[in-house]
């Protein structure tokens, strides 16, 4: 059953270490409240196994992405339409507080956020990922692995999957007297939108971005928010046993669409400047 | 509420909530418990405890440890679900844990654990909202020390208006839910989610017909309880 | 493994009062060794997502039954036959002593129980759930869960199954051009009998009949029996660590026609109340 | 049996067994063990114990506790079998356990744990009641203090007759299958299940001739076990 | 997370008296370093419920595999080769060290080492078990079962698959009309080799051949090494958390290759009078 | 290697490795770390420990237990990998851990447990080998005591002849595949496995070619760890 489990230990220096800067509206490493750590965004790591791959990092949180696009018969109820699954692993690599075995609720969560994240935006149109209405369509896996963990994992999970997902191509299909062929040409994935998450926390009454490990163990609640290219609010998830006020939570929607814009800026250089 | 409307399918006002009866104390071998029927949700939930914790290295010893299972019988859903926990199911036990504990005076159970169990035996469009309000009745039933109560309702975008309570049939054409919990004393949000698509205008309106539905469900787990407290001591008076 | 498992605790009051109780032929409720408690049955409570629903209370004990009504392709070895399958669940809100996750040995007996009792009693013919031979058949799912445990779950998933099944009806198909189309009519399931499940257990040298939760736990053995509307014993099982008399088995044979005949009537008349 | 019979497929007289050989201590690393040939069921029983419980919580202060796997070989069934405990070998593990331990002495042993292992090595019909045979001759093989010895055996009708030991070729157009277990010595029936169909006349004779099964296989346990005693008493004598 | 488990405990006076043994360049039961243990091979044990069986007994290790031949798809990417796998389980009868549950990670070893002999000496010829290309091929499954543990159990359990295959055989299948029938006639599997396992051990600096189950605890290094009848070597596994030296690899190498003909021919012999 | 050689696919000489690195420290959160690119491979291997045993019963009093997990990530191999460990991964997750133990002083870390844990991100021919190579780059990263490096390779047989360090192409065509482990300093192999059909001849080749290529990868585990150290003494300066 889904239950309370061991989590990261702060200690009291690190503690108070905190909350004194925050009191100055300040992190341990002199950023603003609602400053990034540094992001780095590299693509095209796993060229030989991929259709598509990126490695980025936040401050000392590294994740790795790669996309695989193969091929599968329709669901029943949506013939015309592909599929696309997002799965992110913590690998035991990652963190001394991580076990390996199959995924805990945490886990779940990170995963079926990210997938949300990707789905609700639209990024991928999944009706051209149809090769044969019925019977054949391209099957997309983001899977995203979690190297280095420092904390705000939702968005560079996020940032990672979309990124693969902008440097992948597939193989392209034609068909002939009824039967599929593949072509040697490959193509682009169908990619319609660039949904960018933006995970906020709760110390006290602050309210701060790109919370790092420690002060996301902290944190009474975390929000995490996905924004589109339009300015659109696509997905959100509220975590942590704790909560916001109504004036926090339109605070929060105001910033996530100023830093969404800046960094899909980021991603869209890193994939022009690695392709 | 006073603009030009667009009808719902449910024929509902947009800020209208789907019928809903909340009856405290439906299972006898809890400490609390609570049924809901909230549009064609019908949700059982139950509260065992303070109780030992088990296994014991997850006691802390300073406050009790809450667990939460959010369970959908086979029949509850359109197409028979699988026995089996989905992660679905995983996902939502954990933001329904963490949506009712900051109610909980949790400092007040040392070395316990308070043990959540909800029972999907009919879904419809905003089970965990549903399941939410179930819990907080629950757990009140059983007695346990609480900040506030806890109300949930979703908002969300049908027919390209911004609504109270998306149901499963609106739900299949729309275009935004955005299912929130609240303790409405503290003025604390303790569950957000959305999938969809709210411009601005959109996602600050929704949240205010959000919190109007709350505090209507906050309302209807009061009656639901005092009507429970009424009843018993109406039948030991009889007894008497 | 299947093992020894933690069991409820009856306290020594409970005992002794059961076995004052019981040397006077009598129970702790002052009814009879040979008398059910109420039993309260209700169908179509489950109207919007199930094909069939039944609510039944014996006493304390509370479950619900829903069946769901399904397509399926046939076995092979089968290929003109539908498929029925019968589980009961343990909800843990029905108990302290129930722990969530999947079913204990204890459960598993339960479900394998109550699908003997319909399928050796032919309650449904599943000839008549074949829409099309070797492609498509009906595929009937009994699910039952237990809401409130006081004893005798045996008799009591028995009768919600049982009574939902009668209660249900299903889509109705035809062969067009050797297509399989749906149409708008609804029929009954195929229903040939209405099997009854009796349940007695052994405290001392004494045989009661639907025993309570206490009484179960101190019983040294249970035994259910299931018979048809013919009279026929169709099925039986013995439970717990101990055992009976040849006599004792003759005995209770005979009283379970009887208990039998009347719960029969109860159902029947809840279903035709109910429809 | 003096009546006018309708002939078997097997040939067999209606309360006659299909050949059964049972021999003692067949697993040397098992405390007791026994294998048995029950028509085509071929199964070995072996027993360890008493021993020290773990987990430790399960264990018991005043007896000892029982733990019982019976279990099918890939290889012994018509189709293979999957490797996996499937819910049938569940409930006869269930099942098994409960018929044996009414006969095991078991507060003379606290604190500690009997563990009995069935493997199906080829399997024809009535294998739970063949494994219950060997169950029995490996417990008293392996020394534990018993009230009685375990005889078990099935009735049940085919081709319109009562007839005793349904095998796997009748059951197919079997009417009923009732499988027994009892302590002989003290009219204990311990397993008793029914599949299929029988009258009141019916189920009281298969009864009868489930009683007679039990006690030719209540004997053949006894002959099993001195046969192995006696030869290792010779075998002591030829040392010396 | 495969780990270290609780091991067999070898107690001091029998850790003595096989070192000592093995001072004198002898075993316990005083057979030499290289001797094998008697082996005891019967044929058809099961042939009730079998395509072939047999029974190995190594000193007092004993399995018993039963091979089931049934037809299957085949996989996608070699349509038109059969399906062999091999899998061997530890049965908790055969051992108070032995678990009842899911195959821990010395049992995958074991099962995957027995496969890998088998299917790298090309004994069975797969692309002789097609019945039609792309639709229906032969699947063989060899299941061993440890009944008794005395150590040694590579060897025993390859012995058993390979003899219960030599032994086995299957129905055939003719395709008329393009429809596959099953013909009355049966035919031998089409076996091209008889690959023979030997195991080694080393403890202290003594290579010992064929260990029992006390001298495989205590050895600090095991090695299996499979020949087949062109006297090549077709696979090798080495076990526990010691070495061997380069020269000692050569030394093994050439013992494995004499001892494998030698068991060569007794299993081939108990084929043969078994027939 | 001066004979008269077929050429291998990949143009190499039979008895030259493909392109490696070793990179040391590449995981902050591990107390010792390396990637290694071996070919196509690109695998990091992270070590934790001494730590705490867990759970408590595995605690061995005189030594350190060490746990071993290989795990490859779905997008490194050719059609997505399953996320769950497959009986592959189980038996390659032993032979390494068997493979690296004997290097590890274990008596000098009584009561705890180092924990050795390999991700594949991108999958190659021998790449247990590569793994192996990795994690004794990262125990020795950790500043565990070791008797020597782990250096790993393996010869095998390709187009007819032996080779050294078979690559993904080359297996799919090779006759044989023989990867060994050693500690070179100690003439010791402790990983050895062999699929494929060798003569004797061509075995003891394959042997003698792969220890040439076990003290390549030695040398360039050592060329990792002293850059690393160096590095880090560098900056220290810098830092002053």
């Amino acid at each position: 059953m889904p239950a309370v489990k061991k989590h990261r230990i702060v200690d009291a220096i690190t503690l108070d270490s905190i909350m004194s800067k925050l009191s100055d509206s300040k992190r341990t490493d002199d950023r603003g409240l609602l400053d990034y750590r540094k992001i780095e965004i590299e693509t095209n790591i796993l060229k030989d196994k991929t259709n598509g791959s990126a490695k980025v990092k936040i401050g000392d949180t590294e994740v790795w992405a790669g996309i695989k696009v193969e091929t599968a018969n329709p669901f029943p109820d949506t013939p015309a339409e592909g599929v696309m699954t997002c799965n992110a692993e913590m690998l035991p690599i990652s963190s001394q507080y991580v076990e390996p075995g199959p995924p805990d609720e945490d886990t779940i969560e990170l995963s079926r956020v990210s997938d949300r994240g990707i789905r609700e935006s639209g990024m991928i149109d999944v009706s051209e990922l149809c090769i044969k209405e019925g019977e054949l369509v391209y099957s997309v896996y983001i899977d995203v692995a979690v190297i280095n963990e420092d904390g705000n994992l939702f968005d560079a999970v996020a940032y990672a999957g979309t990124t693969a997902l902008l440097q992948a191509d597939m193989s392209k299909f034609t068909i002939e007297n009824d039967e599929v062929k593949m072509l040697e040409e490959r193509e682009k994935l169908p990619i319609k939108s660039l949904p960018i998450s933006t995970t906020f926390a709760k110390i006290g009454d602050k309210i701060i971005i790109d919370p790092n490990a420690d002060e996301q163990e902290i944190a009474t609640a975390r929000l995490t928010l996905v924004t589109d290219e339009n300015g659109k609010y696509v997905s959100a998830q509220k975590g942590k046993p704790g909560g916001f006020t109504f004036e926090e939570l339109k605070e929060i929607s105001v910033i996530s669409k100023e830093k969404g814009e800046e960094i899909r800026k980021m991603i869209k250089e890193a994939v022009n400047n690695g392709a | 509420m006073s603009e030009n409307n667009i009808e719902r399918i449910s024929g509902r006002a947009p800020d209208e909530l789907r019928n809903v009866s909340i009856k405290a104390g439906v299972i006898k071998n809890a400490d609390g418990s609570a049924l809901i029927e909230f549009g064609k949700n019908k949700i059982i939930a139950a509260v065992f405890g303070p109780k030992e914790v088990h296994p014991k290295h997850m006691m802390v010893s300073n406050r009790a440890i809450i667990k939460c299972r959010y369970h959908m019988m086979p029949f509850s859903t359109d197409t028979r679900k699988r026995p089996n926990l989905s992660r679905r199911e995983i996902e939502i036990s954990k933001v329904i844990r963490e949506a009712v504990q900051p109610a909980i005076l949790m400092e007040n159970y040392p070395r316990t654990a308070i043990e959540i169990y909800v029972e999907i035996l009919q879904s419809d469009g905003g089970s965990r909202c549903a399941a939410i309000n179930a819990v907080s009745t629950a757990l009140a039933d059983a007695g346990i020390n609480m900040r506030d109560l806890i109300a949930a309702c979703a908002a969300g975008k049908a027919n390209g208006q911004v609504v109270l309570d998306v149901d499963d049939q609106e739900d299949k054409t729309g275009e935004a839910d955005m299912p929130i919990a609240m303790l409405p004393n503290m003025d604390l949000i303790t569950l957000f989610q959305l999938d969809g698509n709210l411009s601005k205008e959109e996602f600050d309106k929704a949240l205010e017909l959000a919190k109007i539905g709350c505090n209507k469900l906050y309302n209807l787990q009061k009656d639901a309880l005092s009507e429970k407290y009424f009843n018993e001591n109406n039948k030991k008076e009889d007894e008497e």
